[in-house]
């Protein structure tokens, strides 16, 4: 096990992180930026170390400053907790050509994975189904009608070169499409310069699943089951929980035994999360692989009741899993908010500055991981997450009820968060009833 | 009294201004000034509860270093510029560990002298003064591990 | 005199709308300046750091009422004196709902007074007046839920 | 269930059950006292009423100010909590006869266990340990010889009219109780004018384990297993755990059924602990019943999952229990440790007065139950705890890894807190290898 570690990010998964060493007997090695300086969880790291001005990317991104700071920290392993350098195959790469464990996967398997047709291609081979699509670039009407008739209406139809939204089109029968086709084709050579459009099948109103997955370098892969991340706002998460409601049982354990297919396919080692969309009909299509811890691991944490990061820290060092698949139970239900330094009641402006007062929940069941406290200053540089809520009761029914009294006991002055907005999601029949799709919170909070 | 009050009376406002300006740059939270008659009395920034919300221990992350270049020791002497560390490393005074140190106190340096390295990642960074001026004190030791922002040198350019 | 006191004397509210622009501007607490007999003194932001420690919702526990029977609106006449509710139950002005109240507004009372009912637990308890003085308001309403020192009446000890 | 009940109780544990209240949709009606008001618990509930002086005799203490806010509140029961009231069977009465129910045991119940004598004779029927001895007096060494020879030495000579020690005498053989025979007697009848002895057992280093159980109105009665409770000071505990380290499996389910089986013959309702002590043999016996719920409950609530403030509204309310014995499961280990308002280095001088600041610990497997915040003013009139600090991991090993992080986190400034005692005792090999007996505290820290 390793005696000293780095942790190369910020905030409240640095806190995080420290926790977990500190009960290991692992010392740790905070870096900070300016803009942090100050914070009060660098003071529960054994060292902490400055590495450069607020900017991103002269600090916390900057690669030669933290390894710089790991030499001098004269650590073993570099934890990269999300965000950041987290995902940045080359900086484990330098990690290795330094002789510092990277506390996550390979270069290799980071790489493979990190790009998404690449991660596509191996989720086809290891029998993991994606969304069906035409595959290759649609020339004519006859060609698109017959790709349509193969996958199924509705079929969306996406220009290759497109982003944003540009030529898109959504089409349902064949009379439809054969209109569409041209109008896209069209919309994509005035966006794009690029006329290519391609047939994908249409998810209406789908959901968002994840699957938790860890192994270690002696071939052992476990999933910790799944998450139910659907509660988004701009594909950004709010509100996750596990389990998944209204996921049939066989579904739930289809998606978990797929990503550790996935996963061993390619030799993946340590924590990560296999993403999928899954329909209304509870069909489930891969969609990407992060390959990291997740700001939502805790909800996992509680109903399976393991360790995720001191999980990582052992699989890295080289230890075998502590537990197989079949330790891995669900118990209860577990939800997490994000509470965000934003004004829900403007648009979810940013909301940095000083934190007057907080109080913060308790009780049982109630988790708060954050790193905020009274007189701490949230910084404009970097996300807005001020810390998560975290609650577990036996049941779905009770963790919405203990989540709205949590909320209820916490209060933050001095800024705004997004606490309140939380309160009204979870209140809203369609979470109630635990049938909210990707599409739930524009949808139903954000059309005016 | 009217040329008085004009050109350095109490409610001179160049003079007002002058004062408060003197009392940003040296971080001044209240000023009295008394000459018989005339008075000037100003406080700045106030929160007199600062210590109650920000303890020691959890200091806010409010007042980050206003850049790692700016003197850190105005107060003491305006000509003397602290310089700090670019980068996290290792210090080393010398080029190598039989050489004469780069700089020592009371040379004189311009923009170009190289004070010291920093060793990162294996290379050794020769980092320059940046400025003109007399070294009057070095601020770290041979082999130290410093962070960004360390101060290394003071150096005096009045000098 | 006149004159310069419309154009610079401690009223003119040009200069006094300047300072506070310039308080403003430049963060500025409190300034006070005095020049023989004009003086000009003002204060922004006030109420130091009270709302940072003792925010609304959680006002400490820290000065309880200094007795239930110490005169609450001291502030607006030291001779009248609150009577706060010695216990937890319902209020009843007058022993049955056709009676006349026990005391109304301009009634003299002594210290043996009984000026209301309070019911707990079933139990009707006459409440005195416990001081001599006229009544000047009934605070409570007949059948409400009145808790400890719930003020009740007030009483003009004077008259 | 009932719409709304009154908590007749402050700080902590009147948090506690606001907490438990809102989440099962339940009002709650806080009472304080003139030193309470304007604390922020009081915020939560849905009213909150005056009762009295900051003297307890005069308010919480006072018994037709409670009755009377019930009935102002309109409330259909009352939780008495922990201390004050909660094991008055005088109150208990009254609330029956002004039809409030009362959420603990029958009165009837609570008087037969009240007393400790005939709780020993319960006991004794219930065929439960209780500790060996003469049962009368002894009147000569005769009888003394033959009484010790038949519970085995060492035995415990006591003063019938005794008290704090004198008249007390421990002999370990027969030639040492023939001396200590007369030397008490003389000392007894010196000291109280009363010569009367008695022997009992001596139990050599003792250890306090308790056992939760709770029964319902339909002759459901269960035991949530047991508690570790001797790191006491002054016979006040400061540390509890669950489970207790080093009991025997088949002590561990022995001491339990025998709990069950004493509440069952006195048919028992709701929470209650029976309280034990172990001998260095594992032999058990019998102590008293605790006819309420303790403060030390949420260690058993972190090892089984079960919220027993739910659990006690619930059964009170006519619901039969929500589980059987079969589901109550020890899972992992939980430690809490009472953070007092004292001067650990002042002979634990209380510490009353406003907390300037106050950083509460978080993370995974930490709970913190307080009614504390900044600006709080812990007031000189009442029990000085501030909060309990409650950790649950895997393993005891990592529970006490955690608390200890968990302590160093927890920052409270204005006033003196026994945190740092805490850190001491966990820290003692004593106490790591879970072997503490009720003397270790006063015989390792105390004693100079």
């Amino acid at each position: 096990m390793y005696n000293r570690i780095l942790i190369a990010n910020r905030g409240e998964i640095a806190l995080r992180i420290i926790r977990a060493c500190r009960e290991m007997g692992i010392e740790t090695v905070a870096v900070f930026s300016e803009a942090d300086r100050g914070s009060a969880y660098l003071d529960l790291a054994d060292e902490a170390i400055c590495v450069g001005p607020a900017k991103s990317a002269q600090s916390y991104l900057k690669i030669d400053q933290i390894i710089s700071a790991a030499e001098v920290g004269n650590v073993e392993a570099i934890h990269p907790g999300y965000g950041f350098l987290a995902e940045n195959a080359h900086f484990n790469e330098v990690c290795r050509s330094c002789k510092i464990d990277f506390i996550g996967p390979t270069p290799e398997a980071m790489d493979l994975l990190g790009d998404k047709n690449r991660a596509r291609e191996i989720a086809r081979k290891a029998k993991v189904p994606v969304v069906p699509g035409s595959g290759g670039l649609i020339t004519d009407e006859a060609e698109a009608l017959k790709v349509a008739h193969e996958i199924g209406f509705p079929v969306l139809i996406k220009a290759t070169a497109g982003g944003g939204g540009k030529g898109m089109r959504v089409a349902a029968n064949d009379l439809v499409l054969q209109t569409a086709i041209q109008q896209a084709q069209t919309e994509a050579q005035a966006a794009f310069g690029n006329a290519g459009v391609y047939l994908e099948k249409y998810i209406e109103r789908p959901r968002h699943v994840e699957v938790q997955v860890i192994a270690d370098l002696h071939g052992n892969a476990v999933h910790l089951w799944e998450r139910e991340c659907s509660t988004q706002r701009r594909h950004q998460k709010l509100i996750e929980e596990s389990p998944a409601p209204n996921l049939p049982q066989e579904t739930r354990e289809a998606i978990c035994s797929a990503a550790v297919r996935l996963i061993e396919s390619v030799n993946y080692t340590n924590a990560g999360t296999v993403e999928f969309i899954v329909d209304q009909e509870n069909n489930f299509y891969f969609i990407e692989v992060n390959a990291r811890i997740q700001v939502e691991h805790p909800v996992t944490e509680m109903v399976t009741g393991i360790d995720l990061i001191r999980a990582q820290i052992s699989v890295a060092a080289g230890e075998p899993l502590p537990f197989d698949q079949s330790a891995v139970v669900q118990h209860g239900s577990a939800i997490e908010c994000r509470i965000n330094a934003e004004n829900p009641d403007r648009n979810f402006q940013p909301s940095p500055g000083p934190i007057t007062q907080i109080f913060t929940p308790g009780g049982l069941g109630v988790r708060f991981e954050s790193h905020v406290h009274p007189g701490y200053v949230v910084p404009p540089h970097y996300d807005s997450m001020i810390g998560k809520l975290i609650v577990h009761q036996p049941t779905r029914r009770e963790a919405i009820a203990c989540m709205l009294r949590a909320l209820d006991e916490l209060r933050v002055e001095g800024i705004h968060t997004t606490a309140s907005f939380h309160k009204k999601v979870l209140q809203h029949s369609e979470f109630v009833e635990g049938w909210v799709d990707t599409s739930f919170v524009e949808r139903v909070f954000l059309t005016k | 009294m009217a040329e008085s009050e004009s050109s350095g009376g109490v409610f001179d406002e160049q003079r007002f201004l002058r004062i408060v300006e003197l009392m940003k740059e040296h971080d001044l939270s209240e000023v009295e000034l008394r000459d018989s008659e005339q008075r000037i009395s100003i406080k700045r920034g106030g929160t007199p509860a600062a210590p109650l919300t920000a303890p020691s221990v959890a200091a806010p992350a409010s007042a980050p270093a206003a850049g790692s270049s700016q003197p850190a020791a105005a107060a003491e002497d305006p000509n003397v510029v602290v310089v700090k560390s670019p980068m996290v490393g290792t210090f080393y005074s010398k080029p190598n560990p039989k050489a004469a140190s780069f700089v020592k106190v009371g040379d004189h340096v311009d923009p170009e002298t190289t004070i010291c390295i920093i060793e990162a990642m294996k290379v050794f960074n020769e980092i320059p003064a940046e400025i003109s001026g007399k070294v009057v004190a070095v601020l770290a030791t041979d082999e130290e591990a410093v962070e960004f922002g360390k101060p290394l040198f003071k150096i005096d350019t009045s000098g």
